[in-house]
C-alpha cells in the first residue's frame, strides 16, 4: 500500500461481513465483486466471515454440475488487490468441523470476543 | 410421469431458479412430461429478457427459453406479480407467456406430481 | 409416502428442525442447496440429524456437496447421494413432494 | 360448495403450508391470492400455518405507519370462497405465546403430531 | 458504541443469536421488520433476549409492532420503543451501524 | 449528519426497501443529508418504471422517484448488479441513474453513516 499523506485523515475502516452459505444465495460473489472494488480507494478493508460465511472460502468447490459460476479462486487475489485483513471466528469454524487446512486462503482466526472488539472499531460495515 | 414446477424466487440472488432447471432438464431427459413451470413471486423475474449475465456465468433466462422452445415447454409468469415487479410483455422472452394463478392450480390438478422451488 | 426437500442451511434457519418435527416417520428427506451441510458427519447440525435417521429415509443432493467442496467429506450414517435424476427419481417414486423453504 | 358428480375423481387435495412471518416477505400476500384463484377449481384446499406463519393470522395489523398493504381480512373472507380448512399448529403457537383469542379468523388447533398426518395425505403441496 | 440493527425473526434464522453474541458489550440492539417479535415478552424467543437486556440497550420498531399486531403485547423489561425518526436518531448517534440480515 | 444507505433487495418480496424509504424520508425531515442510496443485488429492482402494484397497495418505485426529485436526492444503481437481472436504461425511472461500484465506497467514505437495508 502506498504512503497518501493527501489522505490522510480521510482513511476510514471498511468492514465487509459474510454470514450466509456461497451459492444458494448470491451474497457471497456479489459482496467480493464489491470488495475489489473498494481496494483500489485506498481504504483500509478488512473481509470477516461468521456464522456460514466461513462456508465461503472452503476449498475445493466444483461447480462444473450446479452450472454455477466458480469464483472461489477470486478470495486467493485479494491479497494482489491490498486487501490482507481476512478474519474468521473460532466458534463457526468449530461449530462446522472446519479447521484452517479446510480454507482457501489465508485468515487470522479470532475468538468471538476479539472478533467483537476489531468489529466494534469499524467505520462502516457492510454486511450480506 | 407428469411434473408441474413452481419457481418461486428471481434468476441469481437465489439458487431456486438453477435447480428447477435442473430439475427439469432431468425429468425430460428421463422420457416424464412437463406439464408446465410456473413463474411466481419474484420468480417472474427469470422472464426478463434484458438480462444479461457475465460471460463466465450462465445465463438463466436464455436456458428456460431454449428449454422451452425445444421441448415445447409452457413456462407460465403469473399475471399479478409480474405486473406488481414490472414485468410486461416487453420483457418476456421467448417461450414464456404471462397468464393468470388458474394456471398453477390447473398444472397442480393435471400434473401427477407439483414440485415447489424457493426461498 | 411424501418425499420432503430442505433448502435452507439448517446452522441459518428453522427450515430443517420443522421438517423433522412434521414429516411422517418413514418419509423421504432430500437435502439440496445451502442444507446439504447438515448432512455432514463432522458438524454440529449434522450430528443432530445423525440422531433422526432411523425415522427417515436421508438423501443429499451431491452437485450440491461438490459445489460447496464438502463432496469428500465423511456423510451421517445412513444418507444416499443422488444427482438430479435421482432427485427426479425420488419426486416419482414418492406419492407427492413438499418443499421446505 | 355444488355436488359436480363430473369432478368425481378428479378432486385433489391442495394444501398451502405458510411458514413466514408477515411483512417481512411477501409470501404471506401472494399465497392467499393463491388460495383465492383455487378456490374456484373445486378443489379440497386446506391452508396450515405453522412456524412463523401462525403470525399471518394474528389480529388487530396496523400498517399505517409501515404503509402497507393490510390484507389481513382476506383471512376472514376465505369462509366466502369455501376455503374453510384452516389449521394451526399447538407447539408454534405456544412457542409464540399465542392462543385462539389472538387469532383473526377460527381455525382448528392440531397437534404437530396430528397435523402430520393430515400433511402426509396431501395430493399438492404448495410452502413458501 | 455502535447500533446494531436486527430485521429476521429469532424462530426462524440466527441473526439475532449472531448478533447477541458478537455485538459488544454496551452497544445498542435495535429489532425492526420481523425481529419485532423478539421484543415480546410472552414467548420463548423473548424469554432468551430479556436475559441479555443488562448487555445492551434494545430498541424496537413501533411502526413494525403495530403492522403485525403486537403492539399491545407486553415487551421485555428495558426495550424503548421508537418510530422511524427515533430510528434516524439512534443511527446518528451511535458511531457506526451494522445490520444483521 | 451525512447518510448515505445501501439496498439490497427488490421491491415488495422483502421489507428492506420499505425500511430504506422510510429511513430516508424521516432523516430528510430532520434535516439530515443523504448523500447517496445505492441499489445492490435485487436492490436494482426497485429502478423498474414498469412496476404497476394493485391501486390500494404502494408504489415503492415512484415514491424514490418522487423523495429523489424533491430532494435532489442521487439513487445510483449497480451497472454490475443490474446488467445480470435486466436492469436496463430503458428501465429506469426518473431520478435513478446507473453507475459502478465505486459510487457506493465513495458514498461510504464521504458519509458519516452507512445504512443497509437487505435481506
Amino acid at each position: 500500500m502506498e504512503d497518501d499523506d493527501e489522505f490522510e485523515g480521510e482513511v476510514k475502516r471498511f468492514l465487509y461481513v459474510n454470514r450466509k452459505a456461497p451459492h444458494g444465495t448470491i451474497y457471497a460473489l456479489e459482496t467480493l465483486e464489491t470488495v475489489l472494488i473498494a481496494a483500489a480507494f485506498d481504504q483500509d478493508v478488512s473481509m470477516v466471515f461468521i456464522d456460514d460465511g466461513v462456508y465461503q472460502i472452503k476449498k475445493d468447490w466444483d461447480t462444473t454440475n450446479v452450472n454455477m459460476k466458480n469464483f472461489s479462486k477470486t478470495y486467493r487475489a485479494l491479497d494482489g488487490y491490498d486487501v490482507e485483513k481476512l478474519y474468521v471466528e473460532k466458534e463457526s469454524m468449530e461449530a462446522r468441523g472446519l479447521t484452517e487446512d479446510d480454507l482457501i486462503v489465508d485468515v487470522e482466526v479470532l475468538s468471538a470476543a476479539e472478533l467483537s472488539d476489531l468489529m466494534d472499531a469499524q467505520d462502516v460495515v457492510i454486511s450480506s | 410421469m407428469k411434473f408441474g414446477i413452481l419457481v418461486n424466487e428471481g434468476p441469481f440472488t437465489h439458487q431456486a431458479s438453477d435447480t428447477a432447471y435442473h430439475f427439469a432438464k432431468n425429468a425430460l431427459a428421463k422420457g416424464h412430461e412437463i406439464n408446465r413451470v410456473f413463474f411466481y413471486n419474484d420468480g417472474v423475474n427469470n422472464a426478463n429478457k434484458l438480462s444479461e449475465p457475465q460471460a463466465d456465468d450462465r445465463n438463466l433466462v436464455k436456458l428456460w427459453s431454449e428449454l422451452a422452445v425445444e421441448h415445447k415447454l409452457d413456462l407460465v409468469v403469473c399475471v399479478a406479480a409480474a405486473l406488481r415487479r414490472g414485468i410486461k410483455d416487453e420483457l418476456i422472452p421467448e417461450g414464456f407467456r404471462i397468464s393468470g394463478l388458474g394456471q398453477l392450480v390447473e398444472a397442480g390438478i393435471e400434473g401427477d406430481r407439483l414440485m415447489v422451488f424457493g426461498d | 409416502m411424501m418425499l420432503h426437500t430442505v433448502n435452507k442451511s439448517p446452522f441459518e434457519r428453522n427450515a430443517l428442525s420443522s421438517c423433522l418435527r412434521l414429516a411422517k416417520k418413514g418419509s423421504g428427506i432430500l437435502l439440496i442447496e445451502d442444507a446439504v451441510y447438515g448432512a455432514l458427519a463432522d458438524n454440529a447440525e449434522g450430528k443432530k440429524l445423525a440422531e433422526r435417521n432411523g425415522d427417515f429415509k436421508l438423501y443429499v443432493l451431491g452437485p450440491d456437496l461438490e459445489a460447496r467442496g464438502v463432496a469428500d467429506k465423511p456423510l451421517i450414517d445412513g444418507v444416499t447421494v443422488v444427482d438430479y435424476g435421482g432427485f427426479v427419481d425420488l419426486a416419482a417414486e414418492h406419492d407427492a413432494v413438499q418443499s421446505w423453504l
